[in-house]
């Protein structure tokens, strides 16, 4: 990070380490602080969101709307699941290159529709998404409509020092996602801050400027588009694996638009957005499970109040409401 | 096939047609005014048809006054959404969206806690069913669908094309700034719009509700097959929502007809490759 | 000499409409060459099609001799000509600062990786693009301002804050649409002296559209005029500024006088 | 501004809701908590909800009746409910709800076979005794052990009366249409085994399948399926469990000109049927489930006598009627048709914990296990199923009451016993 851009992190950037720090010690605590599995396996929701929503994060940013991300992730699952059912591959092989399966066909996909811009992009994607499912649902290798069920839970694995680690525990698959989160958003938020990630955003907020200055358009929204569809992949392959059990009903536009709306709940303003989004909203979605037939009232309901509270997202929203306090109509 | 059978895929085609063409129509009135995606536009035809059940099913309303108030409740309906949710968001592209998901969760459970999950009839004022050939006969219900689309579109081409308010909306559509400077109060215009497109979706389920029926849920898939619609004909083009409706109306009919239910998929890889080659669908105009 | 860039017949036709027509323009380096002509000549058309931004219907754009015709404009950017665009387009969301940076994209980025565990080869890259940001703005007298955001400089500073930008591309030929418009008469004299500087100083080759004549004259070695799409005069500006056609092409109006004109949208 | 006004408001809603969840999370003493996993938002909810209310009320009764004994001490039921979504991801999320955030160890349901296949290893794993209604061999084949399917056509009651049908009617082509889901494609494979045993007995040219097709559900326009399905001119459709679709499929077939029968396992309330599908258009159509409005006098043999009383001694002297009744007056309204096959699940498993003397579920499910006959509220069951067949004996075979739906007149067709079955 250089002073320039340092400067402005500058206050509250130690600060800032530290909370990082606090956060990652308490989210490591967590299974021995929470003994409930029911408790940690919402833990383990919520970072499957989590995930979603921050690779999401740069897509919105570089201009890119997709609501066809439970597609790709539907295309990590699936590969995973058959890699490891029919081809017989262990969990550890089959969990990487389902991510690099997610990420060509992203490529494919990627190269036509990503010269559409704004609304048609998002309909695209939305159609996509559509068109995904209903493939899925009416394959016989997926299993169709039916499912497909039988998948392995991730295999064990020897490692070096610590022995062989088992995932029939709800804790060691925590820890997995919990892994795969930290490095998709270490990944994400290091190369933002780079050259590359400049130009990411550059693009989003004008292309016509970007492209002037020598940034190829086509292929820093194609290379970024297949980063976070990768990530996604991944994230689909553990689904996969952790509930042993997949069918299109878990891949629907809904599953797409879930993680943007944590996105935009939480706020476009830094990386903590998304988190803090879908921590929020999948929490409060399994404490009001309590109350069945309101869910989705309530699920929406949050989110409308807090889009005219904060348009920005929850994490703007300090400084919005200084600026309601001063009587100024930001809404207007 | 036969020929008896190719004349009952086509009827059916037109059914299917103009069923999609009133269903969109409201929801690209919308769009073309307020830019908005308005996605509880399939919830405001779900509300139609329940408040058509109550009308007639209860209170044995006459079918054509309980038309007209179903169009009515679910315009204001739309006026509502528009003044307290919609419009603070404005100026917010991504939050508006939000806010349209919201509503649609909202208004779909609602639906379920007030009305119950179990499907409700709506008894047709239409009885029996004409003979077209020795073979083929359609009911009147459905000819009906057919008739009510027609008479629909043409009050809504006259309203759009020789009212001032409409002829107003129009020039608000096409270019909004424009119409500010010239004074037009645009914030007025969108309620407009959103009341017409909302008594649009109210009178559509007036119409076609009898010949199915009515649940919660009925109004996901509609919005599905709205937005196909909208996009083959073009983003916020009435008649786009025309052709763009009976285009549908084709592909899902035969495709149904020849592949079975994988056809679904059908409409939706078409628009796709449409917009990559054709943004602005049939007949709709480039956003500006 | 051969010129730095050499334009053959340009012509662009939109549907009917003949925006330009016939071009033939020749930059040598080293000099400042304004581009005038009366609202709708087809100035900011001529420099879309220079930077790939359209197509020429008919017609060659030479860049030190390699035909570049219809290349997109990222490749003609890296190839070393480079625009600034007439409307205000900025990268709001950013800080001056941040713009600077991202300016300097054709700097080199080195690979992912040595980005992604920031080694030190990608550190030295990014130090040194970053001293030469903040060289640029003091050039530009915005070194003060690079932790603004920049949608919050006033006009006149977007416009230089964008030279600045189009600057740190490096470029071998600068494209200037319209630098001034809209700028009071201080910032106007300022810009104007600060861009004669980029020549003089930086060797920096500049191609200006600009309509404030007197500025035009003061500071620009060589003018062409286009009016309808077609060049109708060239010169040094003494020989333009008595140029009959021109002084017809601008409705009689002296030259000189006809400043400050509302730039066209 | 408006706008924030009505913010407002919402927020208090909200609050509103907690407090309903805080009510909804009150308990008493001397109860058995019992999860009750199943749709209750989506299109779920269409049997989600009323099932719920069916358990609802034979709760109630129980109560009523002084609830059951374990260990000397007297229990009611308390039902705790949790959305599956319909989904196998919203199964499991429920059945973890369920077991660790309200410490349930006994399910009844769930419907959807994806939630139930999301909850497998849940179930499994924590033992949960799981009454469920969802249709799939595939689960047994993996050979459960707490899991029980308590829905009346384990195959062979569906298959008896498809027969039944085609002799009776003399039908010669079959077309067949069911829902693309695991339960439509379950249906139609058991129904089918009806027209095997025609072919068996009758030889194989007696009737045909002439046309197969499986289709969404939830969808409003059928026309164009059935124009294709009815092209082959069958005189029998066989729909695999549509539920609130069925009535639109009557209906437009009948439009397309179709005189011929329907059977249909998941049948819709007969109102419900009569009104979509219009009074004219229903004829010859069959299904399995209860008339209401003529319940059926249930005649026990003698040698059942005794265990068909453990379950009016706590689900009254006429257990249907006593329910109905019940149900009428709580919600006034006639439960759906099909709410009959989730009637024995709840009874099943209070008698086993009684007879079971015990909350373990091992022992529970021994209990079952060892019942060769048990109390059904339309007669008795057993249980079927073989290492062949599903892997596990846990599958319900019951007597099950047939109908025929002539307009709004339900006609019963009498019961299908599983003797009765070859």
């Amino acid at each position: 990070m250089t002073p320039m851009t340092r400067d402005r992190r500058a206050r509250g950037h130690w600060r800032r380490q530290l909370g990082i720090l606090a956060l990652l010690v308490v989210l490591v605590a967590v299974p021995w602080v929470i003994t409930d599995p029911y408790k940690i396996s919402i833990c383990t929701m919520i970072l499957i969101n989590v995930i979603l929503a921050c690779t999401l994060f740069p897509l919105l940013h570089a201009g890119m709307f997709t609501i066809a991300h439970a597609a790709f992730m539907a295309i990590g699952a699936y590969s995973s699941a058959l890699l490891t059912l029919k081809a017989g591959l262990s969990f550890w092989l089959a969990f990487p290159i389902a991510g690099m399966v997610t990420a060509v066909v992203a490529a494919l996909i990627g190269i036509p529709t990503l010269r559409t811009k704004g609304v048609f992009f998002l309909l695209i994607t939305f159609g996509l998404n559509e068109v995904g499912r209903l493939v899925i649902s009416s394959l016989n290798i997926t299993g169709g409509a039916e499912g497909l069920g039988g998948i392995r839970r991730i295999d064990a694995i020897p490692v070096p020092g610590i022995g062989v680690i088992e995932f029939t525990s709800r804790a060691a698959n925590y820890y997995f996602v919990l892994a795969l989160a930290v490095l998709t958003i270490v990944v994400l938020v290091r190369l933002w801050r780079t050259a590359f990630g400049r130009a990411w955003q550059a693009i989003g907020q004008s292309e016509e400027l970007a492209v002037s200055l020598g940034i190829p358009l086509a292929r820093y929204k194609l290379s970024l588009f297949c980063l976070s569809c990768f990530f996604a992949g991944l994230t689909g392959s553990f689904f996969a694996h952790y509930y042993r059990f997949l069918s299109p009903a878990d891949f629907t536009v809904w599953n797409s638009i879930y993680p943007l709306v944590y996105l935009q709940v939480g706020g476009l303003g830094s990386m903590l957005g998304p988190i803090l989004g879908a921590t929020i909203l999948t929490g409060a979605l399994e404490i009001f499970r309590a109350i069945e037939e309101y869910k989705p009232m309530t699920f929406g309901v949050l989110l409308v109040v807090v889009m005219l509270l904060a348009p920005d997202g929850l994490i703007g929203f300090p400084s919005r409401a200084r600026v309601l306090w001063k009587g100024r109509r930001g809404m207007r | 096939m036969g020929l008896d059978q190719v004349l009952q895929t086509i009827l059916f085609c037109l059914v299917l047609g103009s069923y999609y063409t009133l269903i969109a129509s409201g929801f690209t009135l919308v769009f073309g005014i307020s830019r908005i995606f308005n996605f509880a536009h399939g919830e405001l035809y779900m509300f139609g048809g329940f408040f058509l059940y109550y009308l007639i099913g209860m209170w044995s309303v006459n079918y054509f006054v309980a038309l007209i108030v179903c169009g009515l409740a679910v315009g204001v309906m739309g006026v509502v959404l528009e003044r307290l949710f919609y419009r603070p968001v404005r100026t917010h592209i991504n939050a508006t969206f939000m806010v349209a998901v919201g509503l649609l969760l909202i208004m779909s459970n609602l639906a379920l806690v007030l009305f119950g999950p179990l499907i409700k009839k709506v008894p047709s004022p239409f009885a029996g069913s004409i003979r077209v050939s020795p073979t083929v006969s359609l009911s009147w219900e459905r000819v009906a669908v057919i008739v009510g689309c027609a008479i629909v579109m043409s009050a809504l081409h006259l309203f759009i094309n020789h009212t001032r308010q409409g002829v107003a909306l129009r020039a608000v559509a096409q270019d909004p700034d424009t119409a500010a400077l010239m004074g037009m109060s645009v914030d007025r215009f969108r309620a407009l719009a959103f009341f017409a497109g909302s008594f649009l979706a109210g009178v559509a389920a007036a119409i076609v509700i009898p010949v199915f029926y009515v649940d919660p849920f009925v109004g996901g898939n509609v919005m599905l097959r709205a937005m196909v619609v909208v996009i083959l004909g073009g983003l916020g083009s009435i008649p786009g929502a025309v052709a763009g409706g009976f285009a549908l109306g084709f592909i899902d009919g035969l495709g149904l007809t020849f592949f079975g239910y994988p056809a679904y998929t059908l409409g939706w890889v078409i628009v796709i490759v449409l917009m990559l080659i054709r943004p602005m669908g049939l007949m709709g105009k480039e956003l500006g | 000499m051969t010129p730095i860039l050499r334009c053959e017949q340009i012509t662009k036709h939109f549907g009917g409409l003949k925006v330009l027509e016939h071009i033939d323009l020749d930059v040598h380096a080293g000099e400042i060459l304004a581009l005038i002509g009366p609202n709708g000549a087809g100035k900011t058309t001529f420099f879309n099609v220079l930077t790939g931004y359209v197509r020429p219907t008919s017609g060659r754009v030479l860049f030190d001799g390699q035909d570049i015709t219809g290349a997109p404009p990222d490749v003609i950017a890296s190839l070393g000509m480079v625009r600034t665009f007439q409307a205000a387009i900025m990268f709001d969301k950013m800080t001056v600062g941040q713009s600077m940076l991202t300016a300097h994209h054709l700097g080199g980025r080195g690979s992912v990786w040595s980005a992604l565990f920031n080694r030190p080869s990608y550190r030295q890259r990014e130090a040194a693009i970053e001293r030469a940001s903040i060289e640029l703005l003091e050039f530009m007298e915005l070194g003060d301002m690079k932790d603004e955001l920049v949608a919050n400089l006033p006009h006149g500073r977007q416009r230089a804050l964008g030279v600045a930008m189009a600057m740190a591309t490096r470029p071998r030929l600068l494209l200037l649409d319209e630098p001034v418009t809209g700028m009071n008469p201080e910032e106007l004299v300022v810009l104007m002296r600060q861009i004669h500087d980029l020549r003089d100083l930086k060797q920096q080759t500049i191609v200006i559209i600009e309509h404030h004549m007197a500025a035009v004259m003061e500071f620009s070695d060589r003018i062409t005029v286009l009016n309808f799409g077609r060049k109708i005069a060239e010169g040094n500006p003494a020989e333009i500024g008595t140029n009959p056609d021109v002084i017809e092409a601008y409705l009689g109006a002296p030259v000189a006088s006809a400043a400050d004109d509302v730039p066209h949208a | 501004m408006k706008g924030k006004r009505w913010t407002l408001s919402l927020v208090a809603l909200l609050t509103l809701f907690l407090v309903v969840t805080s009510v909804a999370y009150a308990q008493t003493t001397e109860v058995l908590k019992v999860g009750v996993p199943n749709g209750y938002t989506g299109s779920g909810a269409s049997s989600g909800l009323p099932t719920l209310k069916a358990y609802k009320i034979q709760a109630d009764i129980l109560k009523q009746h002084g609830g059951f004994t374990v260990g000397g001490k007297k229990y009611t039921l308390d039902l705790i409910q949790a959305d599956d979504g319909y989904t196998a991801a919203g199964g499991r999320a429920a059945a973890e709800k369920l077991i660790f955030a309200d410490k349930v160890r006994f399910f009844l349901g769930p419907l959807s076979s994806a939630a139930m296949m999301g909850m497998l290893p849940l179930v499994e794993e924590n033992k949960i005794i799981t009454m469920t209604n969802s249709i799939t061999t595939e689960k047994f084949k993996t050979g459960c052990r707490y899991i029980f399917q308590v829905n009346p056509q384990g195959g062979l009651v569906l298959a008896s009366q498809v027969m039944r049908i085609i002799q009776t009617n003399n039908v010669r082509k079959v077309a067949a249409f069911s829902p693309k889901d695991e339960t439509g494609r379950q249906n139609w494979e058991q129904m089918k085994t009806g027209i095997k045993q025609v072919w068996e007995k009758e030889g194989a040219d007696r009737v045909k399948i002439v046309h197969e097709e499986f289709g969404e559900r939830g969808q409003s326009d059928y026309t164009p399926i059935l124009a294709k399905l009815l092209a082959t001119k069958p005189d029998f459709i066989i729909l695999g469990a549509f539920a609130g679709e069925a009535p639109l499929i009557v209906k437009q077939s009948r439009e397309l000109g179709y005189k011929g029968a329907f059977a249909n396992p998941m049948s819709p309330d007969p109102k419900e049927l009569a009104q979509v599908a219009g009074a004219q258009n229903v004829y010859e159509y069959y299904s399995w489930g209860i008339v209401w409005n003529d319940l059926p006098k249930i005649d026990i043999p003698a040698k059942h006598a005794g265990i068909y009383r453990k379950l009016t001694d706590k689900f009254g002297k006429e257990p249907l009627v006593e329910f109905y009744q019940r149900y009428k007056a709580a919600y006034n309204e006639d439960p759906p048709g099909a709410i009959v096959y989730m009637l024995d699940n709840l009874p099943l498993l209070v008698l086993a914990l009684e007879q079971a003397n015990s909350f373990d579920a091992d022992k529970v499910v021994k209990t079952m296990e060892s019942w060769d006959v048990w109390p059904s509220y339309y007669g008795t069951g057993v249980w079927s199923g073989d290492k062949t067949t599903y892997g596990i004996k846990h599958v319900a075979t019951k007597s099950s009451p047939t109908f025929k739906q002539q307009g709004t007149k339900l006609i019963s067709t009498g019961f299908v016993m599983p003797e009765l079955v070859p």
